[in-house]
């Protein structure tokens, strides 16, 4: 049993620096004016994701995820990326098929869920071409809300005893009150998060409908931030709801309108995920000869976002999972 | 009336949840397991999903535990924070596991197999496993038994069950009172020794033999004094698994034995 | 000057006990079983409020505050009560009128913002009848957040080379991954908190509009916790919303119905605050002479907060507020 | 034109104020200087309120941090830890605040006058002014200038300003690189010195001495090397101060000078 050697903290690599001043510099530099930031997904993957960034990737699994920026990497070829493994499914194989990743925080990776595994993000790992520090969906979650709350470190009381925790990079405390051990989880400031919403205005005031996952920590904790959003609305409508706005605009730097932007993910009270597509993705990347004719095709041979939903049937195929989605029997469920 | 293993798995599962009581389900089997309760003796059993999803009215069986299934007309669509600080203040009874090796102290590990630096396998990780069998009272797997799963010494030890047994998991800092509870092959019924916290054979499925448990165990199970056969599924509790928990046979498969 | 003598920890009194293991015995104890909680306002205080509880208020000031349930608690002679002052304004004053409370954290009280001080609340203070622990409004906020994160302790950076430190309970430590000093804030579990919400149903699942202020750390953090709301709904209205869900019902042990319940405090989008009725409160709290005959004419004289909303001048004054409340040029403002 | 010494200091406030800039306020006069920011050179000034409320469109002026004018039209009505973490994040550039007595490097007491255990005047604590004067930029504060109020030793530290000088903030382990900016008073407007973190008198209002300064201030002042006198309020600020920000006078008060 590996775990009796367990020392006071873990020996995996800290990816991100958790110093609070340092975030703290660069959240005062930046601009507190709420101006207009529509772009375009190209021009927005451009000006804010570059090679070696700490990348943080919104929603859950196949859900709510940013799709359509997630491709944009891949087609501008951004490369050496460090990414946090939040129950990163679909999106991060879509980065390990592109090659774009130097090293990951797990907590869940390589995986779809029920769906199977991607041998393509498994070989990363299996090949050693991955840096890689363990954790878990609840450490990541807490890292993003010691970040988001300005503070370098969060206490919590998982991944204590375990190999989780001496792969990891947190450490082991006592509490000053009680005397119990707690991990003390460091603060996670990505240097980028991509983030799909159902809503949001040009400046980047954002709602979110149904599960928020991490992603109101996620958007607060990042020192840039893009939303793509399924639709783009008035500034008067998020002031007629205020308490919705779940993503203010001074936490972004870039709005992305992608309707659709999260397929073949489900997008909650829009559109389900295309099973069919998912399962094509997990059988082409199985092997290179098959993966890149696959790529080539849906991403790098595509100019944008809309010529891969073409690719993939359209507003047709969309009708039909929309469908998928409202599947109560007393009609669509609302928001 | 003949059912398969699967079936017998999750009518065994689901019976382990006592009306009232709290769960965080994953997909598959834990979820069926869950429905079924709901839908037989448990219609007060509240389910939460780890990703944010509460007490949905779940119109199907969800695909992913963050899909739009898990907070459909749920009392509350929420974050994953505030699901794993429920969980963190002790207000949650059993959350259900599975993974690529088990050991005799309930121990899981879904990282890798082989070397961490170098694994010959690579698996998703612990994703939220870890955290709920930190934190939720009472663990539960369900899991096909065989020698390459419940083996003697993990590769990795990914989520904690009474780790090296006894006192062990208080003095590594984790809350009192947790770690794992049954363990549902479809083999057998397995708990956890008061004194030792090793797994403990309890019933034997319809069939099954000893030496086969054995045989399929890469440890050595302890077995309580009075060893009883599994309760089979019920005519009923088969019915509404499925007709309702899963017409489309997603989980239970199409097989009938 | 003070600050010098400060040591590593504050001398202040810890009032309520931050050990998650004893609040998560309390929590596994609770039946998770959504059934019917609806009671009136005289069960709910004289089921969950005991004599020496540590309470816990909802709301801000004199916004969204408890204020039925608080009148109930004087009506019941409720004594030797622990408080989070938490930017109580009106609450405070009323239980200090009625002589409720043994022992304060302190983040600000005695105060109704620009309205004045209560001479009754300060004399608490003056005349030494109060025990005192001294906090910020983010401190206590923070500490909820602790309780409601199930850890015994957060870290902040607030507090710090003062004698709002020294007078705390709080404790200096160091961050293990950056070596800053922090402050540590021991977790708040109030025995019991009182919220006044917009909507629920009688399970207890609450929706609040507009700002949350502490409330939903509050309610998860609270070994009991009493609503009284606006309006009582049905559940399957929460279930069409369930993103607006500000507390679920396994937070809620008692739900009173109480429109106008926040009453003379301003409840958003429904009454604004009644500054006269705050003012006569003020005036009559200056001398025991003129309180007692005001509490015995508004609150010990009267049955029930439905009584003290008709002396106050019902409907019609709630008419008045509600006209005061919606003074949009454009019409009323809308959730 | 003619102004009173409240519609001074707001104007004086008001300037100070960069468009573009985030701050808090509380009620009463910052609120006011902050609204007429917003009126003349601030447009993009963004406001949030420690209860929660972010980026309102005022339709009058609160009468509480929390009270629903406070996000009427907001861009967003969150919470207070919200607020009080995005300037723990260090987003918001200035904090406003007030306090019974101020020492000369801007320590602010609002807890009591006496003895803290058995105290002659109790006031209300901290509040939030401890949390955003660690941790917002800039503190600025607006104060009646006298002797009983800008004393040599506080009767209790609730808030740090530069607490015993130079380098001792950071020493304490707040934030780097913030502190109190400038002293709005009815007779001057004080910053602080560089080396020694005292305050230091930068000008004076028009009609005041020197003189009147000194015998107001109950600890040894610095005065800047040229010492120039406080702009009036031009006619359009005052314009819009009466007529569009607090029309009703609650805060300028009803005397014109």
């Amino acid at each position: 049993m590996v775990y009796q050697h367990i020392a006071d903290e873990g020996i995996g690599k800290l990816f991100a620096d958790p110093d609070p001043d340092k975030a703290r510099d660069h959240f005062r530099s930046k601009s507190k004016i709420m101006k207009d930031k529509l772009m375009s997904v190209s021009e927005a993957v451009n000006d804010f994701v570059h090679d070696g960034d700490y990348l943080a990737i919104g929603g859950f699994g196949t859900n709510r995820i940013p799709t359509a920026l997630l491709h944009e990497i891949l087609r501008q070829r951004k490369k050496e990326l460090r990414v946090s493994g939040h129950t990163a499914t679909h999106d991060f194989q879509i980065l390990a098929a592109g090659d774009c990743i130097a090293s990951v925080d797990v907590a869940y990776v390589v995986g779809l869920e029920a769906r199977g595994l991607s041998k393509a993000a498994r070989k990363l790992f299996e090949e050693g071409r991955i840096e890689v520090t363990e954790w878990t969906n609840a450490a990541l979650a807490w890292r993003y809300r010691a970040a988001a709350m300005g503070i370098p470190f969060m206490p919590a009381r998982v991944m204590l005893g375990t190999d989780t925790f001496k792969y990891s990079a947190a450490k082991k405390i006592q509490c000053p009150f009680t005397g119990k051990d707690l991990i003390a989880l460091p603060a996670l400031y990505p240097d980028v998060a991509l983030i799909h919403v159902h809503r949001a205005d040009r400046y980047g005031n954002a709602q979110i409908d149904g599960i928020t996952v991490s992603d109101l920590d996620v958007a607060r904790a990042s020192k840039y931030v893009i939303l793509s959003t399924e639709e783009l609305i008035d500034n008067e409508e998020i002031r007629e709801h205020p308490s919705r706005t779940a993503i203010p605009y001074y936490c972004v730097d870039a709005v992305c309108h992608v309707p659709y932007g999260s397929y073949p993910g489900n997008m909650p009270y829009k559109y389900f995920s295309d099973e069919e597509h998912l399962n094509e993705w997990l059988a082409a990347d199985g092997k290179p000869e098959t993966l890149q004719p696959f790529l080539s095709k849906y991403i790098y041979g595509t100019k944008d976002f809309s010529e891969y939903l073409e690719l993939c049937g359209g507003l047709e195929k969309i009708e039909e999972l929309r469908k998928l989605e409202f599947i109560e029997p007393d009609g669509p469920i609302v928001i | 009336m003949q059912y398969n293993e699967m079936e017998l798995m999750i009518c065994l599962a689901s019976r382990l949840l006592e009306d009232g009581s709290s769960v965080v389900v994953g997909t598959g089997a834990p979820c069926a397991a869950t429905m079924l309760a709901q839908k037989t003796h448990g219609p007060h059993l509240m389910i939460f999903f780890e990703a944010g999803g509460v007490g949905p009215l779940l119109p199907t069986m969800p695909i992913s535990v963050g899909d739009s299934r898990t907070f459909a007309k749920a009392i509350m669509a929420t974050s994953m924070t505030d699901i794993m600080e429920t969980c963190q203040r002790g207000l949650v009874d059993y959350c259900f596991l599975g993974g690529a090796q088990i050991d005799q102290y309930g121990n899981i590990n879904s990282t890798v197999i082989g070397s961490f630096e170098k694994p010959k396998v690579r698996f998703p990780g612990s994703g939220g496993a870890n955290d709920l069998a930190s934190l939720c009272w009472r663990t539960l797997m369900i899991t096909p038994h065989d020698q390459r799963r419940f083996v003697k010494e993990l590769d990795f030890l990914t989520t904690p069950g009474y780790l090296t047994g006894r006192g062990a998991r208080e003095a590594a800092g984790l809350p009192p009172g947790t770690g794992p509870y049954k363990v549902i092959t479809n083999l057998c019924v397995m708990g956890f020794d008061e004194e030792t916290k090793r797994m403990k054979v309890e019933t034997i499925h319809p069939g099954v033999t000893k030496e086969e448990i054995i045989e399929n165990t890469g440890f050595e199970l302890l077995w309580a004094d009075e060893i009883k056969v599994s309760l089979e599924p019920t005519e009923e509790e088969l019915r509404i698994l499925r007709e309702e928990v899963d017409p489309l046979r997603y989980i239970i498969g199409k097989e009938a034995v």
